[in-house]
This record gives structure tokens, C-alpha cells and sequence, in this order.
């Protein structure tokens, strides 16, 4: 198993979420982060003195995911998420060694 | 510990206040009526007819004594609260909560009475010690038609948004101990004797029972806002700046928050401006107009400049500017024209943008929500601007033997009142500066004025008051 | 379902209405203007006089209701959704609003009739069914100079905040549905008596005009406070605890809303307080003096003792203590001096922290917002203090046959109110623990009072109303 | 840039000002006493009795200036901001504030002299610009007992809310800078000429003064509400649905905030209706019971029917539903029972509830936050049953030859009232829409109307004024 | 070294938390996040229009451990999370090569 | 690759992020949660009545790096979040297997 993380814009969510839907996944984490990288970010103004915020807010989806699903998923959020300007986000995988549905307490893939 | 210290202070005051309220004599309420034959159905109509007005009146500052009270509570504690960053909102908001507290107090005991009993030019006498002959008889020195204690508690309500417009000067890094103490020595040692030179009964900056320098200041210019704005200047530079500043950026946590207080500002300082005409006729809807009329120019003041300047017309800008044209106005309200007082406005707006976006940063010193560059530069340039604009047409101030109106402001001629005008801000600075620095000096001795570093790091909300603004 | 039930209720209560929209008779308004000679203008004068002297009053009484309408929404809906936790601040800020909607509904067609109509010593009557005969006319029983219609609004705002106080208890769990059936309920059962006998003409504990208990009860300590408080305990045992309850903390979520709500009930309280005067005088003024006096004392007695117990003084204790001074100084505003109201409110303070922090604790009743500790514990202190403030010097409350005052409380030399005064208390307490547990009774065997397990968890906001407070 | 341009525009204006303030003759307040023999007090008293008349009616329309300009800020402030997502909280905001300040500024050079002074049948002249001739003295057309002065301040916090609830419609998707010569063209464009008809001398709907179609309006159903809301749904419909709307779901991002604007608009409404009868009097007692009655049915009557409908009442339902009441309410304030305020709330709450979550979706608008849906719907309606319930127990509206009173609407018996209403309302329509459309297509080919796509999903507070409403 | 990464319903936080500390767990990590699964979400109303949130507000627990102590922890977390309901939550388990503390830069299960 | 997962006090990340953005870094996640471990929680009051926080609120900061850099960048990390007393907070390493960066579509360490 793997888990697929994907930092993302927090207006492309919903489509994300659409396009995993139709993709068959169910089950997704989404938790709101603030992210550093190349996209710059805002400028504020408080009373005439400016000052730039460093951390963009984005969302992080994770989705446990069996192997051989994973191509296939990061191809799903890639079209959904992209723009095209930077700022776009990134998709990690990392391995994952086990599972459990704390409900029934199954494992494994039989878990997602 | 300190705090302990400051604590039987505090209680041992109470004791006093029991002690004075043995002494102290309630006033009697009478209402004699015994005149009735046929003709004489005048003279009662004539007492009644005082009474009336008196009704009108009486109930009209009553009002306007609950809207100061709100200008404080919730407005300054919302607008500056606001401001802060999300750690130190409920600390924030405490500051001007308690003054409605312990300022409350402190009148009752002696405030008053140095304020406003006869005294010498500068500072009243403790003829009205614990409320004492401060009851439904009116004192004609301050207002014919209703209550003394009606005109106490309207003056009270000064008395606490002053000192709470200071606290935005030191936000985020004193200790609440220290505060208190400093605002208690604040009211008696700096608020109380200026109020007695501006209106008080012989005061030497009373333009109408004084005889000192004619300074015209028609609801609280130099005794609410150049003596708190300086104050607070100096309050700034002496507790030195917030860990971080200016290098970390501490945006407002709020600026929802600020703008509700904003707008609460706004409509109670309508209380503050019309009420200080003492009745409610035609010079109360003058100071009325005025006040909105400034406020609204100063908005778009300040917003013009700052689009320019930076490109973008900010909310905080609009409700800076608001605040910064309802305190220039506040010295000029009953004397100037609102024509006048749209001026007004749009030159504090544009100036108070000037101040807190450039001249603080020249200087370097950490007035953290401003209460310098708006209360005490824009209370300065209204002072100033009253000067100017005041009008024998809207006030007749000065009068001549026989009685005919003398010319009032520049626009009117009389060049002499803008001089007076300066002597009076110059007279509150000076009393601002070395009364606050003094009281400073002692706090700092005593109690400490300023949190350790990791109670500031913490927030003053957990270290002072262990408390958390929102558990979302 | 039981909702359905209600709703069938609800809505035949609105046809009710419309059946009583034909029987109920408007008053007319006329302006007769018909004397003119020579010297009877001083007739003319007088009745113009009356004329004025009305129209100052009413215009003050109509502001007062306001500020007490204010208390309820946003005043007590901020206090108290400050303090519940996320998930339910939506559901108690409801509570308040839909008061003020249900209230007055409730009002309009029998309440105002109950509690203010000729009836005997412990009901009113039904004369003013439908507001038959509530008018531009004034009912001189009541207040000469203003309509009856205007007192009729006034005394509208005082039934829909004593309600509301009573939320405080049950938040957190109370089904809505149940919620409003047992408000209309104990408005009709508890509140329109209770009022009637202090208030109304005739009524058994009024000082004025009743023959019973001349208890004193200026602005409702006993019918808003010691009701509602003494009610809210009944609740809070009769519901249970909060799921958790005290095991897991349920800190407030936002002391920012509750503090803003504080400073809205101290405003609202002037009118609430300064309006029960029924006239814009200096009795208005005494009263809004008390009324703020107290306050602050209350305000400092309760922190000081906080922070000698616990080290730190809080923002929560400060508003609450505020709090509990104004309820302290209600039935006393317009009997005794300002400075007794300062030992009122200082006494209220310390007394109120006690019974929240200790009391409440020991006998594990779960008072979600301390409806109790602080309207029902203050109410009926300040109700006995009263009997011992209350002087002569302020209000002439008891005359002879010459009319000469007399003694009225215990520092007067009265040691008879303070008995008077306890009377009073303890048939209020009696008539709201009797009544509030038999309308519970009631509601639970036919709506069910308290929410399922699972929808407490979830919260109340969406449970009962399918929303949620903050979607950030 | 376009914004650049707007800039220019403004400033020339303040240009404009200051050559105005020249022209502008400030008015003399004076207090001539001069006659004095025995029997002649008479005169002196009924002098004096006028100016303490003067003196209630003074106070009171300056309280409820006060009131309805806490109506748009903060009270629609709160109100609309809660509804937006969380991302346009201080834009929206800033959209009411923004009004307070060039609405008045507006109204000062040219606005109240459009509005109020002598012109003809649809539109005032130019003998008050620059505020020349609004003083101390009245102008019995308008009310005898107060300043011009104080009128002319009433009547601008009508001015600066009615474009304050069009934002509703517009709200997360429009320019600021658009919105601003929007809104300075709409006031002078529909707001100044409506008010004329309806209120002004002469004016074509007035049904005191002029001579074309009687129409009743108390305090602005027609000139504030359809009006607005009418102008609202062009606006919504100009510029077109939000980005995702109505796919993506866009909750309030905070129904506290807009809980408490609600409860502020209700309070802040007894200014506007009560307000409106211009004196103290029992009419504004009447007034004000309406308008409370209103809002509280209408609570109801919306809660009811979602209940009904949807399972659960929701506190945006009951705080949207009191405002409907409210609107409705206010062209019959003075002219209707209270209890007939009870069935106009009621069928006002329920209609709203219809035309917002059934209308809107036939139709498919994106009215952001139901400006028309509440204002322009519930003000159309309040208009038409105002004919209907308008009785001359309550206002003698209309006199015959010898002075008795003639029926007033439909109860009384005279059906061609409903008829007037009915082409009162359709007038304001044709000039409302007519007038935004041309006004949005000059707009929209100068500045542009809409922000750009980024800019949206963004939010407007970052992109328009680069500010966070949030910095949690 | 393991990273335990449990997905639960908020309200049983505490429950949960209590459990582990009786398990000798003193370290861990709590973040809010928002799940998508088999669990229907909440229905909300505004003025009359409905819809439905699909992301239902859970709270993600890390902790990270010895080897030999996860499957004692897991059933520990189990217990104390499970209702039967579905919306119980998951636990993911994944690999960690190392950990460090920062006060005294100890390395390994000694950091933990 | 690596995932360096970073558990520090709140008041530090602007220092963190400096002392990363020197060492070169420039992308990074960073994400608020609250802790619980060896340092004791506030305690905070209410109406007399008191009660401890035992989740105190921690910073999470999360960066995807090249093996090499590992070792450099923990350092970094440490220099900058030690303050010497208990609840510094710790650095989790986890293996990472793949990455991709959602606007290019780049695989791999090239897509960091
Ligand atoms: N090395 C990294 N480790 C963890 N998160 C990263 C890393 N680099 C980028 N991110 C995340 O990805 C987001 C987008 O990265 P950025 O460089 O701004 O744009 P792009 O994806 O177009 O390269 C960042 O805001 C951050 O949250
Ligand atoms: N494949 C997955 N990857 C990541 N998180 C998941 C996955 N499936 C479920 N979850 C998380 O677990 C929670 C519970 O899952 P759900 O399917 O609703 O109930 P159950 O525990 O009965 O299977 C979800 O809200 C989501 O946070
Ligand atoms: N085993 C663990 N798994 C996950 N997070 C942990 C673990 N132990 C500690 N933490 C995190 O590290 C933070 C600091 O740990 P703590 O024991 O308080 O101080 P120290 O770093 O000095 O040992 C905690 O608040 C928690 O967020």
C-alpha cells in the first residue's frame, strides 16, 4: 500500500474531489496547511506599512491507496489541480506498511 | 509579590471609600408645590416649565452619557482589540474594561471633586469628595437645567475612554498589575487637573468662567486627546517596543472586530460631541452634524491618500481615518460650521495617514495601535483648526459689554485665537509628558512595568490572565 | 413528531390572533384644539405644557426600551453564546433572539393583560386582551405624563429578557421545540403573576398601591432577577448535566463575544434601570448613577477576590462581575444613594465569584452559564440590601397623612423592609420553583426536554437547527 | 488605470467643496430676549414652551439619527458580512462603511438640496447646496418644532442605508472602485429624486404636501426598500452569478456576525420608524410598537414555515425573517394598529421565506445575500397592505373641508388607497431600474463592474484591499 | 521505528488520548482535518437551500514508536475509538528511519 | 528521498523558516497541530473553576529532500527550534518514494 499526499490550491479542491470521486476513490484526509515554495506570496498593508506573507494557505489530501491504483490516481488529481501557474502544489508517495478500520478491524487493503 | 502589594492597596481603598460613605450627605430630591391662586397659575407654569426643559435636557445627556460609556465599552475594546494580535485580544479588551471600573471608582471618591469643585486655576477642591452635594440640584456653573449628578456621570464617561485611549500606545507588552496603578495615578495626577483648567469653574484655559488663556475646546480636544495621545507616546517609548518589532509582521488579528468598534466609535461620539452642548436645542444638532461630517471626510481623507500611495484603499485605512476626523472635530464641534468640519476632516484624514504610516517609522518608536499618531497628532491639528474655523455665527463665545458677538476664529477675523489655541496645546503637553513620565518612573519602580519576555512570547492573555480569546 | 404537534400549536395560536385582531378596538388619537380667548391662553399653556412635559418623557422611556431590547439581542446573545462551546453557540444565541419574537407575540394577546390589567392582588385581568385599550391615552396608574402604549412597550422588553436569562441554565442541551413551549408557558405561569403582584395596580407585594407586602423592587430584582436565577437552578437540575459534565473542560469559546455582550447589557442596563424611573427627572438620573456605580464595583470586587484566590485576575471574572452588580443594584437603583450603591456592587461581586466558583462546585448542579449564581444569588442579595439602603433622602417612598417622609430602609431606621424585603424574596422564590417545575413536568412527558445523546455530541447548532456558527 | 481616474474625480470634487465652502452662508443662531411686562410672561412662556417642545423633538431625532445610522454601521455591516464567505468579510464590510463617509459627503454638497429643497413634482432644487440655509432655524414644511439642520441629518442616515443594502447583491464579485461611482451616481440618479417625490415638498407621491398620487409611506418603504431592492436584483442580474454558484456551495461564513447585525438593524430601526413620526409624541410610540410587532410575527412566520418545510428552523431563517417584518413594517409604521403589525409581520415572514428559497432558484439570479429578496419583495409587499391596514384611528391622513377624518386604507374603507400604493410602488420600480441600469451600463463601459477571475477566487479582501479579514 | 497515524471521530478524542496515556504513550501529535468516506455527511441549511458538507471533521492522532509496541497501540487506539458506527476512522501504519529530539539531539527510540 | 517532518514550538517558525530559507531551502508545508508529550500544559480558568491544557499547540513543518541533504538540514532545523527547555519538539524521518510537481509534471528530486 501507499500513501498518496497532494498539496494543492485550496480553490481546486472541489474539483479534486470530483475527479477522485469519479475515479472510484471513497476515502480522503483533507487538512489545511500553509505552504513555502516558488509562488510568491501576498503583499499586505496595515496602516501604510507592507509586509509580504511567506506562507500560502493550500490544502493537503491523503488517500491510502492500493500500488497498483497509484499511477493512476496521481494522474486523476494532477489534471484536476493543475493551472499551470506556479504555485500548482506537489503529489508525494510514501510507502505505507499497514491499515485498520477501526470499525470493523480489518487490515490491509481490505481497510481502504 | 508585587501584585500582592498593589492588592492591599486596593482593598485598604475600600475601606476608605466605606469610611467616606459615612460622610458622605445624599442630597435631597424635593418637590415642594404650594402656590395655587388663579393668576398666579403662571408662576407655576414658569417652575414647571423649567422643570420641562429640564426634562428635555436631562434625559438627552443621560444618553449621551450611555453612548460615551459605549465608546469605550464595547467600541475601543473592540476597535482595539482588533488590532492586536490573536494572544493578547482578551488583555487587550480587559484594559479598557477595567477603566470603566476602576475610573468609575476613583471619581466617585475624590476624581470628581478635584475635577470640578471650586479650586484655584488649576486644579479643583474636595468640596464634592465621595459624591458629596452631588445630587438633583443643578450647579448653574456647569448647567442650569438639570442635575449636578447628571453632569457627573457625563464627565465620568470622559474620564474612562482617556485613560483606555492610551492603553492602545502599550498594548501587547504591560503588565496588567502595572496598568492599573499607572491609570489610577494617571487620572488623579494628569486627567483630573486638566479637566479643571478646561472647564472646570475659574480654570485657567476656560474660554467661559476662566481667566487664564482663552482656549476654546468644545468637548475634550486637549483634555481627552492630546493628553491621552501624548501620553501614550511617551508610555510608547518608555516601555520600549514589542519583542519582534519591527521586524515580524503583527498584522491585526481582526479586522472584522475593528471595524464593529469603528463604527460603535462613530455613533457614540455623537453622545460625546452633541452632548457636551449641555442641552439638546439647536447648538447640539450643530456639534451633531459636525461630528459626522468630519468623520465621514476624514474617512475618505485617509483612504484617498492611501490609494494612491499604495494602490489600494485598505479597511483599517477607512476606519483610522474615521476615528482620526472624529477626534480632530471633537475641539471644534459647537464652534465651526459642518461645511467647516468637512474640511476639518479631510485634513486630519490625510494627516493622521501621514503620521502613522511615515512618521512612526521615521522615529522608530512602537505605538502599537496608534493612539499617538491619531488622538494625540489629530487632537493637536483640531485643536489648532479650531482656531481657524470657529464662528461667531454657530457660537457666540465672546461677547462685549454690550452684549454683541465678538469675532471667534481666524475665519472671523480674530487672529489672537489661534495663538490661544496653541498656548493650550502647549500647556497639555507639557503637563501630559511630565505627569505620565513621572507616574512611569514610579510603576516601573515598584510593580515593573513590562511582562517578561515569555509571558509576552505566550501572549498577555494566558500570562496575566489565563485565558484564551477563542477555543475554536 | 412532537415538532409537528407545536407547530399545530404555533399556528393555531396565529388564528387566535387574528380572531382577536377584530375584537381588539384602536384608540383614537385626537388633538382637540378649540379655546382661544384673550387670557385662557394660559390654558392652553398648561395643557400644552402637559404636552411637552410628556413628550420629553415618553421620547426617554421609547429610548429606554430600546436599551433594554438590547440587553436581550445582541446583549445576552453575545454574553451567553461567547461562553457555550463552538458547536452550540448558534443554538443559544437562538434562545435569546426567538424570545424576543415569542415574547412579544405572547404579549400582544394576553400577557400584557395579566400582568398590568385590573385584576385582584396576584393576577391581572382581561381588559387589555388583544391590546384593547393600550393607546396613545396614559393610564395614570401607571405614568400620567406618557400613552399607555409606550409603557405597555417598555414593560415588553423586561418579559423578554427575564426569559432569556433563564437559557443560561439549560444551554448546551434543550431541545428547541421544548425550549419554546416551556417559555410561553412560564411567561404566562411565572412571569405575568409575579410582575402583576409587584407592579400591578393592587398587586400583593407593591409598595404603591397594593395592601399586601410592601416590598421594594425598583426595576425587578425580585420579578426579573430572583425569577429568572431561581428558575434556571430548577432547569439545571431538573435537565441534568452536560454530557462530560465536569469531567471534560468546556472552556467558553469566545470571551471576545461574551465581553462585547457584557458591555451591551451595562448600557442596556441604564435604560432598564434609569427607565423604570418612568420619567426623564432626577430620580432617572440617581437611578443610572446607582446603575453604574454598581457596576463597577461589582466589577472590581469580583476580580480582587479572584486574584487573591487564584493569582490571576480574568476577563470572564471582570464581565461577570459586571454582571452581578447590575443585577444587585436593579431593585435598589432609584432608592438609595450612589455611594451605597458602590457597597452594593462591591459586596455583589464578592458574594456572586463565591457562589460561582465555590457553591456551585459543591453541589454539582450543572448551571451551563450560571444563570443562577449570578441573576438568582445577586438578585436576592440585592433585593435584601435594598431593604437596608433604601432611604428617604433619595425616594419618598412611605408619607404620613401630613405627608411627611418616612423611614423606608434599615440605614433610614426602617428595620421593617428588611423583613418586607425577604417576604418578597421568598414568595418569588416559591411562586418560580413551583411553577418552573410544573411546566417542566409538562414539557417533558409531551415534547421531551432534553436533546438525544448523539445530538448533544454533535452540537445543537446542528442538531436543532442544521447550521453551524462559523465555517472558517 | 481606470481606478487612477476615479482618484482624479474625487479629488476635484473636494476641489468642488472648498469653492463651495465659500458660497456657504452659515445660518445665525440667536436668542433674542427682550419682552418683559407683568401679564406679558404669557408670551415669554409660550415662547420658551415652544423651544422646550423644540427641545424633546430636538433630542429624540437626534437619538434616532443615531440609531439609523447604527443600522448600516455596524448593524448591516455585521448583517451582510456574516453572510459572505469568509475570504470577503472585510470588503463587504468596507462596503457599508465606505458609504457612511461619501454618501454624506455627497449629501452635503448637493444631495439634501436634490432631495428637500423647493423644486417641482420630481425633484428638489438647489437653494440648499452646500448646506446653505439648513441652520438652527426649522422649516415648518418639513417639522416646526426642530432645526432644518437636525432634519437634514435624519434624512442623510436614510440616504447612507439605502445604498448600504444594495452591497447585498453585489456582494463578493464587485470592483471597489466601481462600486463607489456606483453608488454616488445611484443617490443622485435614484435615491434623491425618489426621496423628493415621496418626501419632498410638493413631491409628486406625497400624500401631505403634493399633489399628484397619495401614496403612504411613513418612513421609506418605497424610497429606502424597493427602491434598493429593486436595484439590487438589476445589479445581481448585470453582473451575474458568482464564480461556482450555484454549484459550490457558499455558507455564511459567520451567522454569529450576523445574528448580532440583526439584532442591530432591529434596534436600530425603532430610530428609523419612530423616528419618522417627527416629534416625541404618542405617534412615535406607535410607531415603534408596529415596528417591533412586525419584526417579531415575521420571525415567526418564517421559522415557522421552514419548520415546516425543511424540519428545522434555523437562526438565519429567524434573524432573515425579523428583517423581512421589518421592512415590511415600514411604509405603515404610523398608520396602522399594532396588531394589524402583527398580521403584516406574519405574512411579510412568510412571503420573504418563499421569494428567497423558491424565487430565486426558479429564476436562477445570484442575489448574493437576498437584498431584493428581503428588501424589494417585503418592501413591496409592506407598501400594498400599508393600503390595506392604514386606518385614520391611528393617523388622520386625510381631512375633509370642516377637518374630520377621512378612512385611510382598505379597513377604513377607502379601496383607492390600495390603488395609490399600487402605483406608488410601480413608479419606484420603473425609476429604480431604469435608472441602476443605465447608471451599471456607464459604470461598467468606464471602470468595469466586475473583478477579474483571480481576483474572485481569491477574495476581495486581499485583492481589493489587500487586507485579511482574519489573522487567526 | 513505526509512525502510527490514527484517523478518529473528535469527540472520542479524549477517550483516546486517556487510553494511550494509561499505555504509557506520552508523546503524540493531534491535528484537526476533514475526512471523506463511507460516512454520509451533515446537512446544512441557509435560508432554504440545503446542502450537504461532504468533508466530516475528524482528528488525526500521530504518534510515533518502537517497533515492537505498535500492535499494542493499535488495539489500544481501537478500543477507545470504536463506536460500530461507520466514520469510525483508520489507523495507517508507516515506516520511520529516524527521529530526532530537538532539546538534547538524542537520536532513535530514544528520542520518542 | 526523504520526508522531514519537524515538530517545533510556534514562536520559532519564523526562525526555522529563516535559518531554512539561508540554508536554501525553499519549499515546505507547514501545518498547525497541537502536541502532547514531556512538557506540561497551561492551565486555564473560568469562573474560579480550573482545568489543564494537556494538547499544547506546535508547529508541524514538513520538506521533501534529496537524501544528502538530510543531515545538513536536520542540523539547521535544530539550531534554529532549540531553546534547551522541555517541549523543543522532535524531527521524524521517513522514507519517500516518489514526488511530482503537479504544474510540470516532473518526477522525482527534480520536481522538489
Ligand atoms: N520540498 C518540499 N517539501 C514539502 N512541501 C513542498 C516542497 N516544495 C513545495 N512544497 C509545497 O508545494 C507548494 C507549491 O510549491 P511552489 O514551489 O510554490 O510551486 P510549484 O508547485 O509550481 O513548484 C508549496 O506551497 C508547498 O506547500
Ligand atoms: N483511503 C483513505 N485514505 C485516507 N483516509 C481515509 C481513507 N478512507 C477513509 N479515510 C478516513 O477515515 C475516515 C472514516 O472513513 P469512513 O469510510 O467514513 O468510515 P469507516 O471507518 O467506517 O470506514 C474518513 O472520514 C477519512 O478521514
Ligand atoms: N512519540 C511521539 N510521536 C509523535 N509526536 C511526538 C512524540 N513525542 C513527542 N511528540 C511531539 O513533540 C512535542 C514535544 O515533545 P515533549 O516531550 O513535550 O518535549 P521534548 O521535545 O523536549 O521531549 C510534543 O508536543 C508532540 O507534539
Amino acid at each position: 500500500m501507499k500513501m498518496v499526499c497532494a498539496i494543492i490550491r485550496p480553490h481546486r479542491l472541489q474539483e479534486v474531489k470530483e475527479a477522485l470521486s469519479d475515479a472510484g476513490i471513497v476515502g480522503l484526509t483533507v487538512t489545511d496547511i500553509r505552504g513555502a515554495g516558488r509562488q510568491k506570496g501576498q503583499v499586505e498593508r496595515y496602516r501604510g506599512s507592507e509586509y509580504s506573507i511567506d506562507l500560502i494557505p493550500k490544502v493537503k489530501i491523503e488517500i491510502a491507496l492500493e500500488d497498483d491504483s497509484v499511477e493512476g490516481i496521481i494522474q486523476t488529481i494532477r489534471d484536476a489541480a493543475h493551472t499551470g501557474e506556479i504555485g500548482d502544489g506537489k503529489i508525494f508517495i510514501s510507502p505505507l506498511e499497514d491499515s485498520l478500520r477501526i470499525r470493523t478491524g480489518e487490515r490491509g487493503e481490505n481497510s481502504l | 509579590m508585587f501584585q500582592k502589594r498593589w492588592l492591599l492597596i486596593t482593598i485598604s481603598m475600600f475601606f476608605l471609600l466605606c469610611a467616606g460613605y459615612t460622610f458622605a450627605q445624599p442630597e435631597i430630591i424635593q418637590d415642594s408645590e404650594s402656590l395655587n391662586p388663579t393668576e398666579q397659575r403662571i408662576a407655576r407654569l414658569e417652575a414647571q416649565l423649567e422643570a420641562s426643559e429640564g426634562a428635555a435636557d436631562n434625559s438627552w445627556i443621560l444618553v449621551c452619557s450611555a453612548l460615551v460609556l459605549m465608546m469605550t465599552g464595547p467600541g475601543l475594546a473592540l476597535f482595539y482589540g482588533g488590532l492586536v494580535r490573536k494572544k493578547n485580544v482578551l488583555s487587550t479588551m480587559m484594559q479598557s474594561f477595567i477603566l470603566m471600573a476602576i475610573v468609575t471608582v476613583v471619581w466617585a471618591i475624590v476624581g470628581f471633586s478635584l475635577a470640578f469643585a471650586s479650586g484655584n486655576a488649576f486644579i479643583g477642591g474636595f468640596d464634592h469628595l465621595f459624591m458629596n452635594g452631588v445630587g438633583a440640584a443643578p450647579d448653574p456653573d456647569y448647567a442650569s437645567t438639570f442635575p449636578l449628578q447628571t453632569f457627573m456621570i457625563f464627565q465620568l464617561m470622559f474620564a474612562i475612554i482617556t485613560p483606555a485611549l492610551i492603553t492602545g500606545a502599550f498594548a501587547e507588552r504591560m503588565k496588567f498589575s502595572a496598568m492599573v496603578a499607572f491609570m489610577i495615578l494617571w487620572v488623579l495626577v494628569v486627567y483630573c487637573p486638566l479637566a479643571h483648567m478646561v472647564w472646570g469653574k475659574g480654570g485657567f484655559l476656560n474660554a467661559f468662567t476662566g481667566n487664564g488663556i482663552p482656549a476654546l475646546d468644545f468637548a475634550g480636544g486637549t483634555v481627552v486627546h492630546i493628553s491621552s495621545g501624548v501620553s501614550a507616546l511617551i508610555c510608547a517609548i518608555f516601555l520600549g517596543k514589542r519583542l519582534g518589532y519591527p521586524k515580524e509582521p503583527m498584522p491585526p488579528h481582526s479586522v472584522v472586530l475593528s471595524t464593529v468598534g469603528a463604527c460603535l466609535l462613530w455613533i457614540g461620539w455623537f453622545g460625546f460631541n452633541a452632548g457636551s452642548a449641555l442641552s439638546s436645542g439647536s447648538l447640539a444638532t450643530n456639534a451633531f452634524v459636525t461630528t459626522h461630517f468630519s468623520a465621514a471626510a476624514a474617512t475618505l481623507g485617509w483612504i484617498i491618500v492611501e490609494w494612491i500611495k499604495t494602490g489600494k484603499p485598505s479597511v483599517l485605512g477607512a476606519i483610522s481615518g474615521s476615528v482620526a476626523g472624529l477626534v480632530a472635530v471633537t475641539p471644534a464641534a459647537g464652534f465651526v460650521t459642518p461645511m467647516s468640519a468637512l474640511l476639518i476632516g479631510l485634513i486630519s484624514g490625510a494627516f493622521c495617514f501621514f503620521m502613522v504610516s511615515k512618521v512612526k517609522s521615521w522615529f522608530g518608536y512602537d505605538d502599537s495601535l496608534d493612539a499617538f499618531g491619531i488622538h494625540g497628532a489629530g487632537g493637536t491639528l483640531g485643536a489648532l483648526l479650531t482656531g481657524i474655523f470657529a464662528t461667531s455665527a454657530i457660537n457666540e463665545v465672546f461677547t462685549n459689554a454690550e452684549g454683541t458677538a465678538m469675532p471667534v476664529g481666524l475665519v472671523d477675523g480674530n487672529w489672537r485665537q489661534f495663538i490661544n489655541q496653541g498656548a493650550g496645546v502647549l500647556i497639555t503637553i507639557v503637563i501630559a509628558v511630565v505627569g505620565t513620565y513621572i507616574i512611569l518612573k514610579i510603576v516601573n519602580a515598584t510593580l515593573g512595568l513590562r511582562v517578561r519576555e515569555d509571558e509576552e512570547i505566550t501572549g498577555l492573555d494566558l500570562s496575566q490572565h489565563g485565558e484564551e480569546g477563542y477555543n475554536m
